[in-house]
């Protein structure tokens, strides 16, 4: 076994490892809550040797069997998966810290099976980073469907249960109708589903055929949530504030870009996305989810449901990178998934904070309320900075990347969405952090209901993330150059 | 017209086996409805006899050559017709239809009886025999 | 050819199909049960005269056995134990069968279009494979009936397989119905038929003759119109006329239920143990011709038949005779299981469930 | 099939007696099973014959695998005088299954029949069994038209018999075994019609001897109607849709081992026959084909919506199986209706791949009622803490059947859609994909009641299923994970299968 191989297996096993530990020691949450911090801070490191390995032109991969002829189970590592992983585990870690703070500080009941889900759901992640080809990550992806559906459920109660089903429904079924047979198709043109650089379809594969695929795989990786499968996004919001964290920052919507960004990539190639219509038809759609999105979060006074909206316009933005006939697209893409990721998850951990301390969920109730919560509002603060893109944050930079792909290759509406959906973003994000920390505080401004308000493990989560918001600013060159085998960016030049 | 003449026998046929999946399907009574069963059957039988029959023909019990039997019945035959069609002589009905509606009839009556104890056992557990009535107390038990 | 006898002929054969319909519809019109029954019986015999018309005639003693015989007690045993009222009529649920048997006819009609004229000689069904068993019957088995050569060791693996049929009708009815009367029964008072002297005396004479009948016809099957399944029927006669008029009881004192469950099971056994032999002898599954071993066969002597100049195939003799017994066997015992099932639950009280 | 060549089961002179014994060896078995004094002895004669029949169809398999076609003339007689067995890929791969599944249930029978069945008659259910067995058997191994009919009814008068056996857990069984008596004796005797239509027009029975002539014949309204009946006939005891008014009474009354080994071979018997029909005998590209792209898979499209939305409202568990049984019957047909290589490979496919999911499940449904009579979806709440093997060999076929990866239902919608693509048929995609959708709706259901649900109060608790049941069962499931994971001895034989059938070329 070589080490990349290795390193594939404690990707994989790690995740899987702590689910069975927390399974086994369940009763001493002590014990639990320790191997599993533990777990996290080993998988950060192996997925980091990973990403060096990957950057240094050698990428691990391993076959694990092989059902049928050009159907293979395998991993291989290229820069976005790489990329990906790093992401997930290390705010995996975060999360969990957040997590234990936040459940304790909740009491919330059946901890076990909660941390137990995380954990797989981290195990279908990690799987979805690695896969070399779609049947894996296909199956990655489903696990992790399954895996998070217990955790939106969490509550039990009928709301939840029908939220479970909304969530269920819309992302196997689009699984199953849309995206299997996108598949399918893909092996039965090309005799594989491996990704490839430069794209597996062979250049000339016949635009009738190669539009439906598209359209299929790309509709079918319904966790990017583009309009119409978004519904199952704000469904999800019943779940606790650690799970939205999850679904919105690491896991689920980031899977579902990240597979439309690699069937882009590997399976298309710039070159057949640039000659499919199809690819613009996503465009459009996407903008009009870009733009509708931002107006919804507007509407939301319920902080949650407006971070959710605000996170369906958002992962249109990458969705849209992966459709520019343009390579930098890509990259682009890409890095925004990590900004997004970082920012929301910060804004996530806000808003469960906040709840946790003082029992409010709406934004009209949080007038006033900075003044005892400092920290998280600052927080919120800069994390809103970088999801509406200005500095010092990292947003600025994929911004900027995004929208000048975006007219670099003559998509006007494109960039104008994106461009319309950021000044409305100021207009639903700006407000709750200013309106906290400097209005005037009046009577309605909400009391601790906790003693001690925010949690330590979940205070000291939401300020690392924080601090990664702005470390990514200084920090956005090193991703920008470790995508470039996407496709060639330069921060200088394309920065104004 | 002279297609009825022809095939006179096989469009009887059809009509008793129709008869007997009619009255297969129309009745409730599941003896009845044996009996229509019964009645298909036996009918579909008379079409392979059909089929087997040759003009002239005799049961497919070897007659020797010879025989007095053999000549008596070959005097009322053309003698061409005999020639091509005769075996030794002797013009036979096809003996393979005949073995196989045995076989049919042997599991007419086969099914009959098995169908006819589960139909008193319907009756012991369900106290009739009328599919509608049956139904009746299905809809009444739990879990339906 | 001689037109007239074949006009004849055909005048009958019409006459008789256009009975046949009658009858049919009679079953289809009346609303007793017993009279559907009856006629079914009608249908049967008028329907084994047609098939002696059509030179059918081990067919015509079948359907006579089977179809007039044991269908109608059968039926009429069940009728006496689930005590139908009459049947009732709904002109409204008749309506989706008619439309559906006029479907299917119309299309029958159209298949059998497709088929060479009545009678015709020359027709693929009676040219190509049936002529051949008529002009090899004498060399390849060499006895007179060639439905038996045909039945018993051309097409004998169908035969097996109707054997197991039965069989397994035996099967079903016993798990149905149970095996005859409990032993933790008590016995019934007055046996039936206990005074009627006529009766017994007739019966004891007939059973020996109903069984010597019914050998008569196993052995006769090589020759004429018979074979094991209408000997296995008559056979099965004797115990059901002995149950009839001496009580269920004796009889199964006499022919445990579980001794004939037994008998049925080992004629399947015989017909293919004759398969297997011949396997072991090297031939295939139900190769008479390897019945015997050589040297076995050279043993018999060649008059056995008493025709030392005629050539004879000794081991389809005896393989077709074997198996005819297996039938015989497996039948005449799986009617009683029958009867016994039938009749059994009829000294227990109908309605209760078990 | 390749895989096979090499392998040597048995010495030489059994190898040329293995199909017959295939068939014989279970009718002698039943017959010695009715003879057994108790039912131990007739479990034990049971399962050794059952094990027989599989080491003599493996014999078989390899036999194709060298040959590609046995052939076996029964009495001595060359056809089309005497009967012959004809084993191409595909009758091999059947045999393969049933007997395999043959013995598997003969294994489980040994504890599950003893809650279902009066102890007294286990040996005449145990001969009953294995006439079945036999009978399928013979179905798929014979050359001869008539004689599958014979063969046709040996496997459904034993099967009538003990669907009713079943009265003992629920007196529903009875009225469903009549109904499936009458249902399939009018189907064999449609058979049978278009038997004789065939035979009226070609004066054979012998299968190759049919296809020979029908070939010179050409289009013919007997040979067309015939067919017509053929399928007609066999689509009853197939279930294809709207002829399976039988299948769900008989599936949710049998005892849990009838439900098994109906489940698994029943419907694929008559399948098979139906595929050798069309493909085989008819001319290829003729009647046959066209008859069922026009009315087959259309009928068949039509089980796997209608069917599985059913299944999706239905409340008793077992007939939640059945109505799927019958969706899937249609997928298995709209591949074979295809009538490409790739179609009808997938069709196999997917065939050996329904019959491993759904004994598995049925076989889990046995065994977790062995300790609760539990029915319906609201009874199954909370099985899967109560006895967890059970509910976990329950959960892998339900996967499996759901089309979850690295399950061989996966491999099967995958093979199918792949199949429909390369044919161009894309209604055929949509309507897997729906239907796929569908079933995992209803197995979602199924699954949510046993893990995520609590038991009803008042519910009596569950207990892990005998040593012996679980086994059997476990082993089932496996095998849908294994051939899921590695598909190349299924792959390889329907894909022979397939190109024994219609060739390589399209």
């Amino acid at each position: 076994m070589t080490v990349g191989e290795l390193l594939i297996l404690l990707a994989l096993g790690l995740p899987l490892f702590a689910a069975l530990v927390t399974f086994a020691v369940g009763r001493m949450p002590d014990v639990r809550e320790t191997l599993m911090l533990v777990a996290c801070i080993a998988l950060c490191i192996i997925t980091m040797s990973i990403f060096v390995r990957a950057g240094a032109g050698d990428p691990p991969e391993m076959m694990i069997a092989q059902p049928m002829a050009g159907l293979e189970f395998a991993f291989r590592i290229e820069p976005l998966g790489a990329l990906f992983g790093v992401m997930a585990s290390v705010l995996w870690a975060i999360n969990s810290l957040f997590s234990i703070g936040y459940m304790r500080g909740k009491r919330e009941p059946s901890q076990t099976r909660f941390y137990m889900c995380f954990s797989l759901a981290m195990f279908g992640v990690m799987g979805i980073a690695m896969a070399a080809n779609l049947f894996t990550l296909f199956v990655f992806y489903e696990i992790l469907t399954l895996a998070t559906y217990p955790l939106v459920t969490h509550k039990g109660d009928a709301a939840a249960r029908r939220a479970g089903r909304i969530y269920l429904g819309t992302l196997v079924g689009a699984s199953v109708v849309l995206f299997v047979p996108g598949i399918i198709g893909v092996a039965s043109i090309a005799g594989s589903t491996t990704f490839t650089p430069g794209g597996l379809l062979p250049g000339g594969t016949d635009p009738a055929i190669g539009n439906m695929l598209l359209l299929l795989l790309v509709f079918g990786a319904a966790k990017a949530a583009l309009i119409p499968l978004h519904g199952w996004l704000p469904a999800a919001m019943v779940a606790p504030a650690p799970v939205s964290a999850l679904l919105h920052a690491v896991a689920v919507v980031k899977a579902g870009v990240f597979t439309i960004l690699k069937v882009s990539a590997y399976i298309f190639g710039p070159e057949l996305i640039t000659a499919l219509p199809a690819a613009t038809w996503v465009l459009w759609v996407a903008a009009a989810t870009i733009v509708i999105a931002s107006l919804v979060a507007l509407s939301k006074d319920d902080l949650k449901a407006r971070l959710a909206w605000s996170t369906v316009g958002q992962l249109a933005y990458i969705s849209s990178a992966a459709m520019l006939p343009f390579a930098t697209g890509l990259a682009a893409g890409g890095m925004h998934m990590v900004v997004h990721a970082v920012a929301k998850i910060t804004l996530f951990m806000c808003a469960g904070a906040i709840y946790v301390a003082t029992g409010v969920t709406r934004v009209s109730q949080m007038a006033g309320a900075g003044r005892r919560m400092p920290v998280v509002f600052t927080l919120f603060l800069i994390a809103s900075l970088s999801l509406i893109g200005l500095p010092p944050t990292a947003g600025m930079w994929s911004k900027l990347l995004l929208v000048n792909a975006s007219f670099g290759s003559g998509e006007w509406a494109t960039a104008a969405a994106m461009i319309a959906s950021s000044l409305l973003s100021i207009g639903y994000l700006l407000p709750v952090a200013f309106r906290a920390l400097f209005a005037p505080p009046t009577s309605l401004a909400p009391d601790f209901v906790r003693p001690g308000g925010t949690p330590g493990p979940a205070l000291v989560a939401a300020i690392l993330t924080g601090i990664g918001c702005i470390g990514l600013f200084t920090g956005a060159e090193y991703i920008a150059d470790y995508l470039e085998p996407l496709g060639a960016i330069t921060l200088l030049e394309t920065a104004p | 017209m002279n297609f009825v003449v022809t095939h006179f026998n096989y469009l009887a046929v059809i009509v008793l086996m129709m008869t007997g999946l009619y009255v297969l399907f129309a009745t409730g009574n599941l003896i009845k409805r044996m009996i229509g069963l019964a009645l298909f059957q036996t009918s579909t039988a008379l079409l392979y006899i059909s089929l087997g029959k040759v003009a002239g023909g005799t049961a497919a019990i070897k007659i020797y050559p010879d025989s007095p039997e053999a000549q008596a019945l070959a005097a009322q035959l053309d003698p061409a017709y005999v020639a091509q069609f005769g075996v030794s002589g002797v013009v036979y009905s096809n003996p393979l239809p005949h073995v196989l509606i045995l076989t049919a009839i042997v599991v007419g009556v086969a099914t009959l009886a098995v169908g006819l104890s589960i139909a008193v056992r319907i009756r012991e557990a369900y106290g009739t025999i009328e599919a509608d009535e049956i139904e009746a107390v299905r809809a009444r038990e739990p879990g339906e | 050819m001689n037109a007239i006898a074949l006009e004849a002929s055909f005048a009958l054969n019409v006459a008789l199909l256009l009975m046949l319909v009658a009858i049919a519809a009679a079953i289809a019109w009346t609303r007793s049960l017993v009279a559907a029954i009856l006629l079914m019986g009608v249908y049967s015999l008028a329907s084994a005269v047609w098939l002696v018309v059509m030179d059918a005639a081990d067919v015509a003693f079948t359907e006579a056995v089977v179809g007039a015989g044991v269908s109608t007690v059968v039926l009429l045993g069940a009728t006496l134990l689930v005590r139908p009222g009459p049947v009732r009529v709904d002109w409204r649920r008749a309506i989706a069968p008619a439309v559906l048997v006029v479907g299917v006819g119309a299309l029958l009609v159209l298949a059998v279009s497709g088929l060479a004229s009545f009678g015709d000689p020359s027709s693929p069904a009676n040219a190509h494979v049936g002529r051949s068993y008529l002009v090899e019957t004498p060399n390849d088995i060499g006895i007179p009936n060639v439905v038996t050569a045909v039945l018993a060791s051309y097409r004998g693996f169908d035969t097996l397989g109707e054997t197991v049929v039965i069989f397994a009708a035996g099967i079903g009815v016993a798990l149905m119905l149970g095996f005859g009367p409990r032993s933790s029964l008590p016995q019934p008072p007055v046996q039936p038929g206990e005074h009627h002297v006529v009766l017994r005396v007739t019966a004891r004479l007939l059973i020996p003759l109903i069984i010597l009948f019914a050998f008569y016809v196993l052995f006769h099957g090589d020759l004429g119109a018979g074979g094991g399944f209408q000997a296995g029927v008559i056979l099965a006669v004797a115990p059901i006329l002995h149950a009839l008029v001496f009580g269920l009881h004796a009889t199964t004192a006499a022919i445990p239920a579980g001794f004939v469950r037994g008998v049925a099971a080992l004629g399947v056994l015989v017909f293919a143990g004759v398969g297997v032999v011949c396997m072991a002898n090297g031939g295939g599954f139900l190769d008479y011709d390897r019945l015997f071993m050589p040297r076995v066969e050279a043993m018999i002597p060649p008059g056995l038949l008493g025709d030392p100049t005629h050539s004879h195939n000794w081991g389809q003799h005896f393989g077709i005779l074997l198996v005819e017994v297996g039938v015989l066997l497996t039948v005449s015992s799986t009617m009683v299981t029958i009867f016994y099932g039938f009749a059994g639950r009829a000294t227990h009280d109908v309605g209760s469930a078990r | 099939m390749t895989l096979f060549e090499a392998i040597y089961v048995t010495p030489p002179a059994l190898t040329a007696q293995a199909p017959i014994l295939v068939v014989a060896g279970p009718l002698i078995g039943a017959s010695a099973a009715a003879l057994s004094p108790g039912a131990r002895t007739a479990w034990m004669v049971s399962v050794l014959t059952a094990a027989f029949a599989l080491w003599m169809s493996v014999a078989v398999v390899t036999e194709v695998a060298r040959e590609g076609v046995v052939d076996y003339a029964l009495g001595g007689f060359a056809p089309p005088l005497g009967i012959a067995l004809r084993i191409d890929a595909l009758g091999a791969t059947l045999a393969l299954l049933i007997a395999s599944v043959g013995l598997l249930g003969a294994l489980y029978s040994g504890h599950a029949l003893s809650s279902e069945v009066y102890p007294g008659k286990h040996g005449l259910f145990q001969a009953g069994y294995l006439l079945c067995l036999a009978g399928f058997l013979g179905l798929v191994f014979t050359g001869d038209a008539f004689n599958a009919f014979v063969f046709l009814e040996v496997s459904s008068i034993g099967t009538y018999a003990l669907v009713a056996v079943g009265e003992a857990r629920d007196r529903r069984a009875l009225p469903a075994a009549f109904n499936y008596l009458i249902f399939g004796t009018v189907g064999a005797t449609f058979y049978v019609l278009g038997v004789g239509f065939l035979y009226g027009a070609t004066g054979t029975l012998n299968l190759v001897d049919m296809s020979v002539r029908l070939a010179a014949l050409g289009d013919n309204f007997a040979v067309q109607a015939g067919l017509a009946f053929i399928v007609a006939g066999l689509g009853v005891k197939a279930a294809i849709f709207p002829l399976h008014g039988w299948l769900p009474g008989a599936y949710a009354g049998a005892p849990s081992l009838v439900s098994v080994f109906l489940a698994a071979t029943a419907t694929k018997s008559a399948i098979y026959l139906i595929v050798r029909f069309v493909f085989d005998v008819f001319p290829t590209g003729g009647f046959g084909q066209t008859f069922l792209a026009l009315i087959v898979a259309p009928l068949a499209a039509a089980a796997a919506i209608v069917c599985s939305v059913q299944a999706i409202f239905e409340k008793e568990v077992r007939r939640i199986l059945a109505f799927s049984s019958v969706a899937q019957v249609g997928f298995i047909m709209l591949g074979i209706s295809l009538a490409t290589t790739g179609g009808l490979s997938a069709g196999v496919f997917y065939l050996v791949a329904h019959a491993l999911m759904k004994g598995a499940l049925f076989m889990g449904v046995g065994a977790l009622a062995i300790s609760v009579k539990a029915r319906t979806v609201e009874e199954f709440y909370g099985l899967g803490r109560e006895a967890p093997w059970s509910a976990a060999a329950f959960a892998v076929g339900a996967a499996s059947l759901a089309g979850v990866p690295l399950t061989m239902g996966f491999l099967a919608k995958w093979s199918l859609i792949a199949g429909a693509l390369e044919a161009g048929a894309l209604w055929v995609v949509a309507t897997l994909a729906v239907g796929s959708l569908l079933t995992l709706v209803y197995v979602g259901r199924l699954l949510e009641a046993m893990f995520f649900r609590a038991p009803l109060p008042g519910a009596t608790r569950a207990h892990e299923a005998p040593f012996g049941v679980l086994v059997p069962l476990l082993v089932m499931a496996g095998l849908s994970v294994w051939f899921g994971v590695d598909s190349s001895l299924p792959e390889s034989l329907s894909r022979a299968s397939a190109t024994g059938l219609i060739g390589s070329a399209r």
